[in-house]
């Protein structure tokens, strides 16, 4: 037997990855192991820091591949299957493959999100749909994140193949981007900076369909006695808008502590886990019956959408098409 | 002449440095056309004068006028004056024909013409040859001649210099006084010339003005300071030596030419030491020690440890005591 | 090669090492693994991307001269109040994480912003607001080495320019900027590459359309794993910034000197210039700081300490402050260890082959190197040592581009009269070169301190969660929606803020020559 | 003494400077105790043989030995030579102490033993009260002082000073000499002496060693070389004027000693100036112009503008001109 401290486990998770230290605490006494973490950058970028070292994996765990990137994953071969029993528990809907790469953990919808405010202040009506945001008249109320950099703007530009097939989306970017609708790099930019609630000049904003709630739940004086009557930004479920993204936990080859890692699989989907999800990252978990905070009451889900074959196949093929055929279209 | 503004004039300059009084109220004129050499002990606030005078210190109280106008306000460059520094502040980054061709350039003049007036100033100091060396490699007494050359180039109608010549062989400094004498006569520019060699004050300036601790004590026409001291501190600044008491407070100044060797008593000498052109005897003299060099015909009058010595009681001077 | 030269080389032989592994190992696998198609280079866009690059990076190094120098040069010939403060601060800015900035630019000038609505005028979404963002950052940089240039020029010279008829713009351009030239144009150098390779800031004020050629290569690399085409964008950009830096080390001789002490007080039109300017670079690069401070107290209904409340309640901050002091200490250690041998190394030697090498971390993409360290080094990928490593390469050039200028300045008479005097080459070392050149390295290690201390080594290198710096702290409150989280972020960047002005008040000893 | 090896030997030593040849073959020796001046016009390489000697400068060939000892190739601080600098090289971010002082401390004396040394040093040069200065306020000549005493403070058996009173008064530079004099008759350095003063030269050193462009044309004892300069070159460059064409390649050199005014034929004056303690004429004489200077007293014998005068002709010396 090995002295138990000898046993680290690596995970690596993208940047937004935080779970409470006591859970982690006691998945680490319970295994007698030691979980080290790494920040592997944004969901994109560490899925390509694990390409690039697939042939000296540097983690035994990945956490924060989701529905848009597993192909690539898949296709690299860097994980190794294990099915989690914990998955059982998850709808089929949530489900990421059946090749069990990717352990979904928990979900979410990429959303436009609007503010309340200036819309009733500047007596502007609601956009109804894709065709009316990418008039200029709406276009330039909108900023969204590149699909090339943020994986928000990814899931939006599979919604729109999705919704209007491949060319029909091209000549929809280029319209928009035409119209006025800035594109940014990540989240933090479009939304700290440019939606008119931080500040901005868009009150029309790519996010989450969570993002309503998280605005209650962090605004000045909340106490979850006390809940507003409603949130400060609401989501615009525009048909052909929402994606729905599936975040998992996986194994990667190569490791030499398969058996923890599977037993950190199943942690992920253990039921402290799945209940410490939603305000910590504000996303939904997995597992079915988890119970949510009230301030959930402000994140509306919207219709799912059925995503086409094609579309969900190979989503890197879209962004490179969307570079030349939008980016750099001049 | 009479009717043309001093070039220079100075009134109750004052400057200090932090705790330094450095200057501490001069006035004084130069004339255009004079040359007035500023004599004091090392430190007494000579250069201070100097860059007050060119701007590049604020005096504390005081103005100051070239050529007529009021320039206290007024910045380095609007004065039109030369200034050679002590320490030379030569362009490290320009040639020798760079750095004296420059006060030319700045005041407009075309670069051909620049570097004609500088090459005649280059020649002035007798520095031909150097005009494309950088000016890092120059011996000591080159550099100071290209600081002097660079003032005189600008053709400023008031020249500060401040000691041009100590780093220089006597007989350079003998041709460049006779080249000197001859340009201020020449372009009329009144010279305010800190010196300590008194030759050079001699060959140089018409009058001096002899400085101590930030103050004026004596100004007068050349030979007459030098003849005259007016209290002992400036007799014996100006290197007289036969300075003897003569009851509290004041003293018997007995100029060499009041002492007549080979004639009168005998007296004891006590030292001898041969200089330029002679040797320098002290006499115990009931008085008190006198010294006096004997010319080399003078020289024969000495017999062993002894010199027949009177002294022409009308020479000599009474003067108040005033060092510390 | 002299027994000097020989010496030099040595001296900077462990720098050089530390570039060969941190730094042209690692790229060289990045360019090996995609192989380098210069194809990419046909393509218009790219071109367009290039020409915007140095557009926009020229235009502020242009601006940042022109504003700078002068203030510079006034600040090295007058004794203001406050000037050794004025200096101290102007390190915030390098300091402040970009987003930060983007912030406090944007408080003020964004299309809601403070100044936009007192004037009407909105700059947000144009390239003037790039510019100034370029400048927030990069002004400091080009006024504390152009000042230190400036300082070492002998009043008298400038002195005698004057008393010789020049005006005294003409002594400030034709006698005092010669002679500091080492100086300003090592400023000049580093806002143009500072400028030419950010990224974070030509996205966040301007999205796509400001998007540098770093971004295309931060794009290509670390999202689309398109290396080939990413390849041949870091060489074409490795192309120019050499050229650049080629350009710099031919022209930077200077003049030698010391630093003086007592200054005359500024009056008449040098006191108006010196306050315009120095207000015009205050308000550049102070205002957005001001801005986010109190973006860190306003809430939605006015003043409130929720935000500090809320800072200082969470148990993980001491972490963050923690870190962020070591990882900083520690980088700063490096750099000023390898920096100062390097620099004594490069003046030694008289090799100005080593002011470029000196220079090659500022002109490689940093994304391009996160690669090849992953190639490299995957057994260190997450590991402390690697993290400082990326830190100190980061800002182990500012070190060098401030202490060997001042090397190069020192007067040789002076190390003569120690020899002379019976000092031996160690103690002339010791008692002459070092006391007058650790200003100095003071001033580059305030630099490079703040280099660190702000966001960059985390882009280099995978970060772990108990690594977390006030920055990473920051930039995960920013992660997530919510007005709470903006306030709390302000309150971190507030934090930092004050953590950076004691240090460097530490090192810059309170008192005395800053640079 | 005389068993002493010299205090400094140089043999053969050449240095150029790119194209210029500064030092061209100097061989000379100073003896344990001896002072030697070296006089010689500006540029001609005087600073370069200091600095050779220093160690600051390597020579392109020759050696030198001081004290005995091969130090040709030894650094600077191994060589136990003080050197002031022409230009003072004074340390910017000591004190006027910690500078004076910096010797001695490097040497391995406690503080307390160097600043005593220091204050000394000091107090011989005349500058009390500034040991706290920072040396960038200093006057020039006060700076020169706290060169020279940083010097003389490393005790070094062997001093180069380099022209170190050209920035001082005349009076001060009397009292340094005298104080300078007894100073090195105490600790029996040798020193070599660049000066163009020749009243210092006199006043310190035993022996003179002229030079001119790079080489030693003249080296003697003081009173030897000023009384019978080898050629009209070194005749001229010390001051004499009495230098008369006498056929191709000589010249006539009559020497002030042996003219005897007031007898003899009348001559006509051709100029006169007022010098220090007298006057200077310039008399039509057959041979050509002779100048001599008039002692106060001796100017009686003018009479208008005459004035006799005879040669005494065993006074007269012919000399090879070698002037260019
Ligand atoms: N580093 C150098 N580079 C080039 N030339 C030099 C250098 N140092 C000296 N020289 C030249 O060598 C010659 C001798 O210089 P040196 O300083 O020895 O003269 P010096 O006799 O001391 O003159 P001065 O009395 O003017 O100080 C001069 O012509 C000078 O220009
Ligand atoms: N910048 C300064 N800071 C402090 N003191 C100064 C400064 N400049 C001059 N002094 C002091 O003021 C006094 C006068 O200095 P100044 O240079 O005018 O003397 P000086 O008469 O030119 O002497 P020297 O003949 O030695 O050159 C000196 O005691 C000097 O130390
Ligand atoms: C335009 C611009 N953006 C950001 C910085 C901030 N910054 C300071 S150091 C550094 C990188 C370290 O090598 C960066 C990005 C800057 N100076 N200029
Ligand atoms: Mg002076
Ligand atoms: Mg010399």
């Amino acid at each position: 037997q090995t002295t138990p401290a000898q046993t680290t486990l690596t995970v690596i998770t993208h940047d937004s990855f935080d779970v409470d230290k006591k859970l982690i605490a006691a998945f680490e006494t319970q295994n007698r192991a030691k979980v080290r973490f790494i920040k592997g950058g944004d969901a994109g970028e560490l899925l390509n820091r694990l390409i690039l070292t697939r042939r000296a994996p540097i983690a035994d765990v990945v956490y924060g591949l989701d529905n848009s990137l597993l192909p690539r994953a898949r296709q690299a071969g860097i994980l190794q299957p294990y099915r989690s029993p914990a998955l059982s528990r998850v709808p089929a809907a949530y489900r990421l493959g059946d090749d069990g790469l990717l352990n979904t953990v928990d979900y979410g919808f990429v959303a436009l999100n609007y503010d309340r405010a200036w819309f009733e202040k500047n007596g502007v009506a609601l956009p109804k749909s894709l065709d009316d945001l990418k008039t200029p008249a709406y276009a330039k109320l909108t900023v969204v994140q590149s699909p090339a950099t943020s994986s928000p703007g990814l899931a939006f530009l599979l919604a729109t193949v999705n919704h209007y097939g491949e060319t029909g989306a091209w000549s929809w970017w280029r319209a928009a981007r035409q119209g006025g609708m800035k594109v940014t790099r990540g989240w933090s930019d479009a939304y700290y900076k440019d939606f008119t609630r931080n500040g901005g000049r868009y009150p029309i904003v790519l996010s989450y369909a969570s993002s309503p709630a998280a605005e209650v739940f962090y605004a000045d004086g909340f106490t979850p006695a006390k809940l507003p009557a409603q949130a400060p930004t609401a989501n615009l479920f525009l048909p052909g808008s929402t994606y729905t993204q599936l975040e998992g936990v996986g194994i990667l080859k190569g490791t030499k502590q398969a058996a923890l890692a599977r037993k950190f699989v199943d942690f992920m989907l253990s039921a402290p886990v799945q209940a410490d999800i939603p305000t910590r990252m504000w996303i939904y978990p997995a597992v079915k019956g988890t119970p949510m905070n009230p301030v959930f009451t402000f994140a509306q889900e919207p219709q799912p959408t059925t995503v086409k074959a094609e579309v969900a196949a190979n989503p890197q093929r879209l962004v490179d098409a969307w570079v030349t055929q939008v980016l750099r279209a001049r | 002449m009479t009717d043309l503004p001093p070039a220079l004039s100075l009134s109750g300059i004052r400057k200090s440095f932090g705790g330094v009084a450095a200057v501490r109220g001069v006035s004084l004129d130069v004339a255009a056309g004079e040359t007035v050499a500023l004599l004091g002990p090392s430190g007494c606030g000579k250069s201070t004068v100097l860059r007050v005078v060119a701007g590049l210190e604020r005096p504390d109280a005081g103005s100051v006028a070239v050529a007529g106008r009021d320039v206290t306000g007024l910045p380095p460059e609007a004065r039109g004056v030369g200034l050679v520094f002590q320490d030379y502040a030569l362009f490290p980054h320009l040639s020798v024909l760079g750095n004296v061709a420059y006060g030319p350039r700045v005041r407009g003049a075309r670069r051909a013409v620049a570097e004609a007036r500088a090459r005649e100033a280059l020649a002035l100091v007798d520095l031909p040859g150097l005009e494309a060396r950088r000016v890092a490699g120059l011996s000591g007494g080159q550099a100071q001649r290209v600081a002097l050359a660079r003032a005189l180039a600008t053709g400023a109608g008031l020249l500060l210099l401040d000691e041009p010549m100590s780093n220089l062989d006597e007989r350079l400094r003998a041709e460049l006084r006779a080249g000197l004498r001859s340009l201020f006569a020449r372009v009329g520019a009144g010279v305010l010339l800190v010196t300590h060699d008194q030759r050079e004050a001699r060959a140089l300036a018409g009058r001096v003005a002899v400085m101590r601790a930030g103050e004026l004590v004596q100004v007068g026409a050349t030979e007459e300071v030098f003849a005259r001291p007016a209290t002992a501190w400036v007799a014996a600044f100006l290197g007289e030596v036969n300075l003897l008491p003569d009851g509290p407070g004041w003293v018997r100044f007995v100029p060499e030419e009041a002492l007549r060797p080979g004639v009168g008593e005998w007296w004891s000498v006590t030292a001898r030491q041969p200089v330029e052109g002679g040797v320098q005897v002290t006499v115990a003299h009931a008085w008190g020690p006198l010294s006096l060099t004997l010319s080399a015909r003078e020289a024969a009058a000495l017999d062993g440890d002894r010199l027949r010595l009177s002294v022409e009681e009308s020479g000599v001077r009474r003067l108040p005591e005033d060092r510390a | 090669m002299t027994s000097t030269k020989l010496q030099g080389w040595l001296l900077a032989l462990p720098g050089l090492i530390f570039v060969a592994l941190c730094l042209v190992l690692p790229l060289a696998r990045t360019l090996r693994e995609g192989g380098v198609t210069l194809d990419v280079w046909r393509d218009p866009y790219f071109q367009g991307r290039l020409a915007w690059t140095l557009t926009q990076a020229g235009v502020t190094a242009g601006v940042a001269a022109l504003i700078g120098v002068p203030l510079a040069f006034l600040l090295s010939r007058f004794e203001a109040r406050g000037k050794a403060l004025f200096l101290r601060l102007l390190l915030l800015p390098f300091v402040t994480p970009t987003l930060v900035a983007v912030l406090g630019l944007s408080a003020l000038l964004g299309p809601q912003g403070w100044v936009t609505r007192l004037t009407g005028v909105d700059l947000s979404d144009t390239p003037a607001l790039l510019v100034l963002g370029n400048l927030f950052f990069n002004v400091p940089v080009l006024v504390r080495l152009s000042y230190a240039g400036f300082a070492r020029v002998p009043g008298n010279v400038v002195g005698a320019a004057r008393s010789l008829g020049a005006p005294w713009w003409r002594a400030a351009l034709g006698v005092a900027l010669p002679l500091a030239l080492p100086g300003v144009l090592a400023g000049v150098v580093l806002v143009f590459l500072y400028s030419a390779l950010s990224f974070g800031l030509p996205l966040a004020l301007g999205g796509e359309r400001f998007a540098t050629l770093e971004v295309e290569i931060y794009t290509l690399t670390a999202l689309q794993l398109r290396l080939s085409e990413a390849s041949a964008l870091i060489v074409g950009q490795l192309g120019f910034t050499l050229l650049a830096t080629w350009a710099y080390v031919a022209l930077s001789r200077g003049g030698v000197g010391v630093p003086s002490g007592d200054l005359p007080r500024a009056r008449g039109g040098a006191r108006a210039a010196l306050l315009g300017l120095g207000s015009v670079v205050a308000i550049v690069c102070f205002a957005p700081l001001v801005a986010v401070m109190l973006r860190g107290v306003l809430g939605t209904s006015g003043f409130t300490l929720a935000y500090w409340q809320g800072v200082l309640a969470d148990e993980a901050t001491p972490l963050l402050v923690w870190n962020t002091l070591r990882f900083g200490l520690m980088a700063l250690a490096g750099a000023t260890l390898l920096g100062g041998l390097y620099a004594l190394g490069a003046w030694r030697a008289g090799s100005r082959a080593l002011d470029l090498v000196s220079l090659l971390p500022l002109m490689i993409s940093p994304v391009s190197l996160a690669v090849g360290y992953l190639l490299a080094y995957p057994v260190l990928a997450a590991t402390l040592p690697m993290l400082i490593a990326a830190y100190t390469l980061l800002a182990w050039p500012l070190v060098v581009r401030s202490l060997l200028p001042a090397l190069r300045a020192i007067p040789p008479r002076l190390f003569e009269a120690a020899r002379s005097l019976g000092a031996t080459r160690g103690a002339a070392f010791r008692s002459v070169t070092v006391p007058l050149a650790f200003p100095a390295l003071r001033g580059g290690g305030a630099l490079a301190l703040a280099t660190v201390l702000g966001e960059f080594g985390a882009t280099l290198v995978l970060t772990r969660p108990e690594w977390a710096t006030l920055s990473t702290g920051l930039y995960e409150r920013l992660g997530r929606p919510g007005e709470r989280n903006l306030g709390e972020a302000c309150a971190l960047a507030t934090t930092l803020l004050i953590l950076a002005t004691l240090a460097f008040t530490l090192l810059d000893g309170g008192e005395g020559e800053v640079t």
